[in-house]
């Protein structure tokens, strides 16, 4: 209950404050039309007014909440159509692309994180510790590029399929999420009951993936919630780098139309999969960490 | 189980190890030599930090790769250093088990107990899935752990004896020749002291195998070894039957003088009293934000006039702690009231009358500051200066200690320094002044913990001291208190001097006991 | 080599020949061009995505690209020679006062429903442009002198049209007005929610046009695909009906390098504009370079920096208020033009696929061009010379202060989503920076840009492109007239502020009655020179328009009027069988 | 073990250099960053030979200029005026007799040396790395140490605000400020209030880190005992918990700071970065979006790499960065 009201207080503020934001940033939706040489002033004004452009804030966002009750969170300027439309096509071509990169790169950082604490120092460990700086350090969008490049001039890129922007998404979620596997994993290996079961003869991958990560599972069952939170919006800009039919495109689009339902659609929808991702974090973290289930 | 190859079980020569520390090495064990039979029950008795579980450790080839072990340790004949870690593997938890200390940090939290044993018969046994789960529910059963939903359980939900009683599972489930027991009982209480030392025997008879005892209490091995070793600062000092040995070993708090009953001045007036006093705590459930009100206090009644000695003793979880920073002013009663000189008085006055000294004194010092700036830190905060030098002489700490970091002392040292520092505190030197002391011996060795009730008797003639003396136990109450006072749930459930509780009927002293023996740690 | 030029004459590109027996039913229009053969897709990629199906309420390019391959107007603009020829209207007369148009449909024409078009489609068509109601944008263009055109049936193929002042061109304003499907669009008009039809979700069969395509599926984010319209009102020469293509098939791809970087992997057959910089990448890559990557030479887009001329609140804005004393100086603006290196900015930012600009109209507009406009080259001396008589004078170390010893330096505004504006405007500083004058260039988000220089008036100097939709100086009026909206240097003014823009003011309205084409050539000549004398936009440059379709693709005659490269997609069609592309089902 | 200290003690030499270097930016670059050389466009990096165009061996090392020819790579030599360290000077390291020019990373579309512009690029772009660390550090720790240890409502506010600001899309936030900037301000001004805008957005991360530490520092005994010698809250966080915090808020740094740089270039990216004549890594790197780019000028990504060798640089503490970054 607590926490509802805490998501709710959470969603509030931030359309609020999205609101305010983009209410204070220059310029509106009518603006380019000002330049077209077939429109008057008074047509202007008058499609200001069907924007219903010239309505103060509170007003605006009082409208908003009412559209948010019938599902349509809105009419897009642009589009004339209701934000809700326009947004769950995309949003599920989005959380495709995500969903698909956030289980891979979760597949590849757990057995690597987990090698690499293993053989702490070894090769292969100092290997990625270079890597994932080096990979760190790059903008995604840098990134983008560069791996867009490679893909047009060796003949693989394909615009319909997932490999481009799935690799980009891979690569950068991919430092982060191995830097926190290895550490918690090395937190847990210093533990007495891991030298414990060292002195109980369980060794190899049995220690390593029965018995410690489990145990350093808490840190990146977190982790894991911050990753399906940043399903929507993680991968907007390097949507539009390699044009993906996605939320991206059509988020930046509305931004710079200055679009103002259609920006503060995806705003609230990434916020929604923030609480939720958070939330399903702490569900897993009481699922899987019998401290927190089984209370004494 | 063992009886391919003759000759001693373990022989173990000339065994060193060291821990590299900056700029060079720390010998924790010096030049080793013993001979185990078979069968036969080794004791190996010395203070904490002598080197014991390093030995264990080294034996087993176990220590950190930075350590430097040097030696021949030869178990049935197979030579143990520098042999491959795989085949060191294959002994580990097969031939040799080792018991570790503290149950709760050596069993992994989020693995059900049951399948914990099965996974260390998995290393070394091949066998069904549904073997493995019924030959570890066998083992938990002869370690005494019997009931289903108890092997199901994970680690937190267990009681510490229930816990090592698990780690003793572990241990011979693998049917070893030889068990090390690193302080099995350090976390328990005498009574479930005395159970598991017992299993721990029975088991390693019934198996044939040796067993090597690590504790550093005496008591514990006066009816269990053969053989003992006394150990210390890394070199064995003496060896030899465990009777001989143990006569010679006594613990230096039996030769302090037991002081005589002060007189009780009734009339005089309470330095210090609690009248009612209550304080419930409230915790919230993680997921669903229940709150519940867990009592911690519960109308305590209390009086300690200066120059005078209480004993609140319990066992944990009876509120003991909380009663003590109540009285020290830290926490503010529900209800009820503490009282000084008959007067219930604000916080800042009431800091310079009493001063508390920690469950652990060494935590209760900031470990950046300098013994110097942890001495000032309390004429700092009431505007005084002293002399800081003088104040160290007084609890017998070296001047040139100023200077030093307090992370740097030994744990003597802090209780000293922690002493030290509540006196700086007890300012006021017209009235009589109440000084705390939670707990705070029990974490220092039997010899340092003389010292340390020497010094505080001292003190408490010096300045006519009154103490509020919280344990868990009678031992040291014996040696200091005037009065002691039980504390069972939040209330006091007995009253009177020790040695009428020392002589209070059996089934109501352990009552107090087993309550002491349920109690969960917090 | 290029069809377009070939042909001189207005309706030249036209001829009414009834040879096949489907055509003889009904007025089919007979193009010139290579005779192609049917069927093949074509992907196209768009910018953004359609907003709408509505051709009344369109705001957007990607919408009216779209939607002018659904619909068909009366009469249009033929992109190549930029001269107008008939459409749906077989032909049309003029009165001597140039007042009334008659125009004659075509007979037996269908919408892409199947349902024929007659004369009460096209009064219904005006009736809703014309509708304040609707706020069509088009509406305005119907306008003429404050009051509306006046359209009457006068029978089933003749529509006649009255202007209510005489207006030069009147023709053109057919243009791109596209007819609207009477059966289709009346009730919605009638309950007031014209506006809202034919959005993204409307189901393809409630939508209907006269275009070559109609629409067969759209998925949004993705792709839009049209089909071929069976009843399309165009032939080829042997008389099969056009369109050649099977389909067309729009797909949304935010950048320009995406969509480079998709035609290279061949997941797209035609690319409507790029930079010079990609078009070199094209030109050079190896599954590309056979392509047909053409240079259709200087487009109807000039760029120009201009300064903040018009009123200034100097209680808010005391810093603008002060500059403008120098902005104001004519010889100063003159003395930034004659320092700019326009060279460079055709070399460095264009990669020399531009053309230097001195007037506002491009050498891509020849018909209306002024040859006679002086192109002095870049002088150093020269701009100090002008700025000397103007009052200014120099520091010792060399920075340029005006009569007051106020250093001069000023801000310029571009937009961020421009890099090309961006790079002109590290040109122009650096070129500014030779005169002693310290600039700061702050890239502002596109609307924000606007914002300041249409409403806010906070900004000090500017670099904007236009586009011409139309090469008569016509659609141009918002820009020259000082009341205009587009008047960007200073806006909607009541009264014009200067006497030069008096005079242009007058030139524009006389030029917009005077029906003699020499004639207004003369008077609009006139408004380049007075332009480019007292230069309240400083022409820089105009860029190349530069397109890429795929080899085999027959009929491929780019213009360098929108849209570039569809313009005729009714010809276009595959010399080939359509080159076997990879497998790509799309994105699921 | 020594693995690390070794690479530790490379990467805070690293780190001094790279400091060291951009400071010293019109000293080590050849040329001014904004002068363009129009006719030398997008010029590759030239080759250092020791042999003339005779093949003849020389000490001095020679380039190979615009004109196909070698030339000698004089040191010490005159040229444009810069300020270093308020110092006026227009001696640079090294250079060749006009009118040629030594692009020794190339030269970018307007003919600008990139070795210069890297060095001097390094100047916005680390000030403001450390200038929005250092502000959001110390929003962070204010604000974290009051909910922390004061708790109640004060927390709840805090955190709560902290959630906020951690789910806001901050881009358009920058969107709106840079539109607000007055034009009048320097692009350097602006790069800076860029940054501070970037430091007060990303206060939150630290100030929940904060808040934890401070949370458990207060719980120790020794607090318990100062409060038991009567020190007030000021003294029991000044001297007990602020101190717990340090090492957090080095790590902390060691992490913004890279990520506030990355943060500007992507800001440059989406074209709102730190505008000409003002150089940052941001606008060095922001051609790169170009296909075109990197397909004809390669060395356009050489100062990519000096981005990343800076973030490598900061990640010395990452070992214990990994442990106390953990997100949340």
């Amino acid at each position: 209950m607590r926490r509802l009201l805490q998501a709710l207080f959470l969603l509030a503020g931030i359309s609020i404050l999205s609101f305010i934001l983009l209410e204070l940033a220059p310029g509106d939706f009518l603006g380019e039309a000002k330049l077209n040489p077939q429109l008057s002033p008074a047509t202007l004004a008058a499609l200001r007014h069907q924007y219903a452009l010239d309505q103060s804030l509170p007003e605006k966002y009082i409208h908003w909440l009412g559209s948010v009750a019938d599902g349509s969170f809105g009419i897009s300027f642009a589009y004339n159509l209701p934000v809700s439309t326009l947004l769950w096509p995309r949003a599920r071509a989005t959380v495709r692309l995500t969903l698909t990169s956030l289980v891979l790169s979760w597949l590849i950082a757990l057995p690597l994180g987990v090698w690499s604490a293993a053989g702490r120092n070894s090769w292969l460990d100092r290997g990625l510790s270079f890597a994932t700086s080096a990979l760190l350090a790059l903008p995604d969008l840098a990134l983008a590029c560069l791996l867009l490049f490679v893909a047009v001039r060796t003949g693989w890129y394909r615009s319909s399929s997932l490999t481009l922007p799935v690799t980009v998404l891979v690569l950068a979620a991919l430092p982060t999420l191995l830097r926190h596997v290895r550490s918690a994993v090395l937190d847990v290996a210093g533990q007495p009951y891991v030298r414990a079961a060292r002195s109980h003869g369980i060794s190899g991958a049995r220690l390593w993936f029965r018995w410690i990560l489990p145990a350093a599972a808490n840190p990146l069952v977190s982790l894991f919630g911050l990753s399906l939170a940043g399903l929507i919006s993680s991968s907007l800009l390097v949507e539009t780098i390699v044009g993906w039919p996605g939320l991206g495109p059509l988020f930046l689009e509305a931004i710079a139309a200055r679009d103002f339902y259609l920006v503060i659609g995806p705003v609230m929808l990434s916020a929604v999969f923030l609480v939720i991702g958070v939330l399903i974090g702490d569900l897993l973290l009481y699922l899987l960490d019998p401290r927190i289930r089984i209370e004494t | 189980m063992s009886e391919s190859t003759p000759g001693p079980l373990l022989h173990i020569q000339s065994l060193s190890a060291a821990y590299r520390v900056e700029g060079g090495y720390l010998p924790a064990v010096r030049n080793w030599n013993l001979l185990l039979g078979r069968g036969e029950v080794l004791g190996l008795l010395g203070e904490s930090g002598c080197g014991k579980t390093t030995a264990a450790l080294a034996l087993m080839g176990l220590l950190p790769a930075s350590a430097q072990v040097s030696g021949s340790v030869r178990f049935q004949g197979m030579e143990l250093i520098g042999a491959g870690e795989a085949e060191l593997e294959k002994i580990r938890g097969a031939q040799i088990s080792f018991i570790p200390q503290e149950p709760l940090l050596s069993l992994n939290p989020v693995i059900r107990v049951v399948d914990q044993v099965a996974e260390v018969l998995r290393a070394h046994r091949r066998l069904s899935a549904a073997e493995y789960q019924d030959r570890a529910r066998i083992a938990l059963e002869h370690a005494g752990l019997k009931a289903r939903d108890l092997q199901q359980a994970y680690p937190h939900q267990l009681s510490g004896g229930q816990r090592q009683r698990v780690l003793i599972a572990q241990a011979i489930v693998c049917g070893p020749a030889l068990v090390i027991a690193d302080e099995p009982t350090s976390a328990l209480d005498p009574v479930s002291t005395r159970e598991i030392v017992t299993l721990l025997l029975s088991l390693v008879r019934g198996l044939n195998a040796s067993l090597v005892l690590i504790t550093h209490d005496p008591r514990i091995l006066s009816a269990t070894a053969d053989r003992v070793i006394v150990m210390h600062d890394g070199t064995i000092v003496e060896a030899g039957p465990a009777q001989e040995v143990l006569r010679s070993v006594r613990s230096p708090i039996r030769g302090l003088p037991v002081p005589a009953d002060k007189p009780t001045d009734a009339g005089a007036a309470a330095v210090l009293g609690t009248r009612g006093v209550t304080k419930s705590y409230h915790r919230r459930s993680k997921l669903t934000a229940r709150h519940e009100e867990v009592p911690a206090v519960r109308g305590v009644d209390l009086e300690l006039q200066a120059g005078r000695t209480l004993a609140v003793v319990g066992p944990s979880g009876a509120g003991k702690s909380t009663l003590a920073r109540l009285m020290a002013g830290l926490e503010k009663p529900d209800a009820g009231e503490i009282l000084v000189d008959g007067r219930e008085l604000g916080s800042r006055a009431l800091h310079r009358r009493i001063q508390m000294i920690f469950q652990d004194p060494g935590a209760s010092l900031n470990p950046r500051f300098t013994v110097a700036e942890a001495l000032a830190e309390p004429l700092a905060v009431q505007g005084r200066r002293s002399n800081l030098a003088a104040m160290l002489q007084r609890v017998g700490l070296p001047e040139n200690a100023l200077s030093r970091r307090t992370s740097q002392l030994s744990g003597g040292q802090k209780a000293r320094l922690a002493v030290a520092r509540a006196l700086a505190a007890l300012s006021d030197r017209e009235s009589p002044c109440v000084l705390i002391l939670d707990e705070s011996l029990a974490s220092l060795d039997l010899s340092v913990k003389a010292q340390m009730i020497q010094l505080l008797m001292d003190l408490q003639r010096q300045r006519s001291l009154a103490y509020v003396l919280i344990a868990h136990d009678l031992s040291v109450a014996i040696h200091m208190a005037d009065e002691v006072a039980v504390v069972s749930d939040g209330r006091i459930v007995e009253r009177g001097s020790p040695r009428e509780l020392q002589s209070l009927p059996h089934s109501r002293f352990s009552a107090l006991a087993a309550a002491q023996a349920l109690g969960k740690d917090v | 080599m290029w069809f377009g030029r070939v042909v001189k004459s207005v309706l030249g590109c036209t001829i009414a020949i009834c040879a096949h027996a489907a055509v003889l039913s009904s007025d089919l229009l007979v193009t010139t061009g290579e005779a192609g053969h049917y069927g093949g897709s074509l992907v196209v990629l768009e910018r953004a995505e359609p907003k709408t199906l509505n051709p009344v309420t369109a705001l957007d390019a990607p919408s009216r690209d779209v939607i002018r391959r659904t619909t068909a107007d009366l009469i249009s603009i033929n992109r190549r020679t930029l001269q107008t020829e008939p459409g749906l209207a077989k032909s049309w007369t003029t009165s001597s006062d140039g007042r009334e148009y008659l125009l004659e449909l075509r007979r037996g024409l269908r919408f892409s429903d199947g349902q024929p078009l007659t004369a009460d489609d096209v009064i219904f068509t005006f009736q809703a442009y014309l509708d304040e109601s609707v706020h069509s944008p088009q509406r305005d263009l119907l306008i003429i002198g404050g009051k509306p055109v006046s359209v009457e049936k006068l029978d089933e193929t003749h529509v006649r049209f009255r202007l209510p002042r005489p207006y030069a061109a009147a023709e053109r304003i057919f243009d791109s007005l596209a007819i609207l499907p009477r059966h289709l669009l009346e009730r919605p008009w009638r309950e007031g929610k014209l506006g809202e039809a034919w959005g993204l979700n409307t189901p393809p069969a409630e939508i209907a046009g006269l275009g070559p395509f109609r629409l067969k599926d759209y998925r949004p984010g993705e792709r839009m695909i049209l089909e071929r319209n069976p009843y399309y009102w165009k032939a080829d020469q042997k008389g099969n009906r056009l369109p050649y293509l099977d389909q067309i098939e729009f797909r949304f791809v935010p950048s320009e390098d995406a969509q480079v970087a998709r035609f290279i992997a061949g997941d797209a057959d035609i690319l409507n504009r790029v930079g010079a910089r990609n078009f070199e990448l094209l030109r050079t890559d190896a599954h590309t370079q056979e392509d047909q990557l053409e240079d259709v030479g200087p487009g109807l887009e000039y760029n120009f920096l201009f300064f903040n001329l018009g009123p200034v609140d100097a209680k808010r804005f005391p810093e603008i208020a002060a500059r403008q004393a120098w902005f104001h100086e004519a010889r100063f603006r003159q003395a930034v033009s004659a320092v700019v290196d326009r060279d460079s900015i055709v070399r460095l930012v264009y990669g020399g696929r531009a053309t230097p600009l001195w007037g506002h109209v491009t050498p891509g507009n020849r018909p209306w061009l002024n040859a006679a406009l002086p192109k002095p080259a870049r002088s150093v001396e020269h701009a100090r010379e002008l700025l000397r008589q103007a009052g200014f004078h120099w520091d010792p170390d060399g920075t340029l202060l005006d009569s007051n010893s106020k250093p001069v330096q000023f801000s310029i505004v571009v937009s961020s989503s421009s890099p090309e504006r961006a790079q002109i405007a590290t040109i122009i500083q650096d070129d500014l920076k030779q005169l002693g004058i310290q600039t700061q260039v702050v890239s502002l988000e596109f609307r924000a840009l606007l914002d300041r220089v249409l409403n806010s008036r906070q900004y000090e100097a500017c670099i904007l492109g236009l586009v011409s939709g139309d090469a008569d100086p016509n659609p141009e009026m918002n820009v020259w007239l000082s009341s205009g909206g587009s008047h960007l240097w200073n806006p909607s003014q009541n009264q014009p502020m200067t006497p030069w823009e008096a005079e242009i003011d007058r030139l524009m309205r006389q030029q917009m009655t005077t029906l003699d084409h020499a004639q207004r050539k003369q008077l609009y000549d006139r408004v380049q020179q007075i332009a480019s004398e007292n230069l309240p936009l400083i022409c820089l440059a105009s860029p190349n328009i530069l397109v890429a379709g795929r080899k085999n693709l027959g009929n491929f005659q780019p213009a360098v009027v929108d849209h570039y490269t569809l313009w005729n997609v009714e010809q276009l069609y595959w010399r080939h069988a359509p080159q076997a592309r990879p497998a790509q089902g799309g994105v699921q | 073990m020594k693995h690390w200290s070794v690479s530790r003690r490379l990467r805070i030499s690293g780190l001094i250099c790279l400091h060291v270097a951009v400071l010293a930016a019109g000293f080590l670059g050849p040329y001014d960053p904004t002068e363009q050389n129009r006719a030398l466009s997008l010029q590759p990096p030239m080759k250092i030979h020791f042999a003339d165009d005779r093949g003849r061996l020389h000490a001095r090392p020679l380039v190979t200029a615009a004109d196909g020819r070698r030339y000698p790579l004089r040191f010490f030599v005159a040229g444009a005026r810069y300020r270093c360290l308020g110092l006026t000077s227009r001696t640079h390291l090294f250079g060749i007799d006009p009118p040629f020019r030594v692009f020794l990373l190339g030269s970018d579309e307007f003919g600008r040396d990139q070795l210069s512009r890297a060095l001097w690029g390094g100047q916005i772009s680390l000030a403001t790395g450390w200038l929005a660390a250092l502000l959001a550090l110390g929003l962070g720790l204010g604000l974290g140490t009051i909910a922390g240890f004061f708790g109640g409502w004060r927390d709840m506010i805090v955190m709560r605000g902290a959630d906020l600001f951690l789910a806001l899309p901050w881009l358009y936030l920058l969107l709106a400020v840079r539109a607000f900037l007055p034009l009048s301000l320097s692009p350097w001004t602006a790069a800076l209030a860029i940054a501070v805008v970037i430091g007060i957005i990303a206060w939150a991360r630290p100030a929940r880190l904060v808040r934890g530490v401070v949370l458990s520092a207060k719980e120790r005994d020794y607090v318990y005992a100062a409060r038991g010698f009567g020190a007030s809250s000021w003294r029991l966080i000044s001297r007990h918990c602020l101190p717990e915090t340090y090492g957090l808020m080095a790590t902390q740094a060691a992490l913004l700071v890279p990520q506030f740089i990355l943060a500007e270039v992507t800001l440059s990216f989406v074209g709102l970065g730190v505008g000409d004549p003002a150089v940052s890594w941001g606008n060095l790197l922001s051609p790169i979006r170009q296909l075109s780019i990197i397909a004809s000028a390669w060395w356009m990504l050489l100062p990519a790499l000096v981005v990343v060798f800076a973030a490598w640089c900061f990640s010395l503490l990452d070992n214990q960065g990994e442990r106390n970054g953990v997100v949340r």
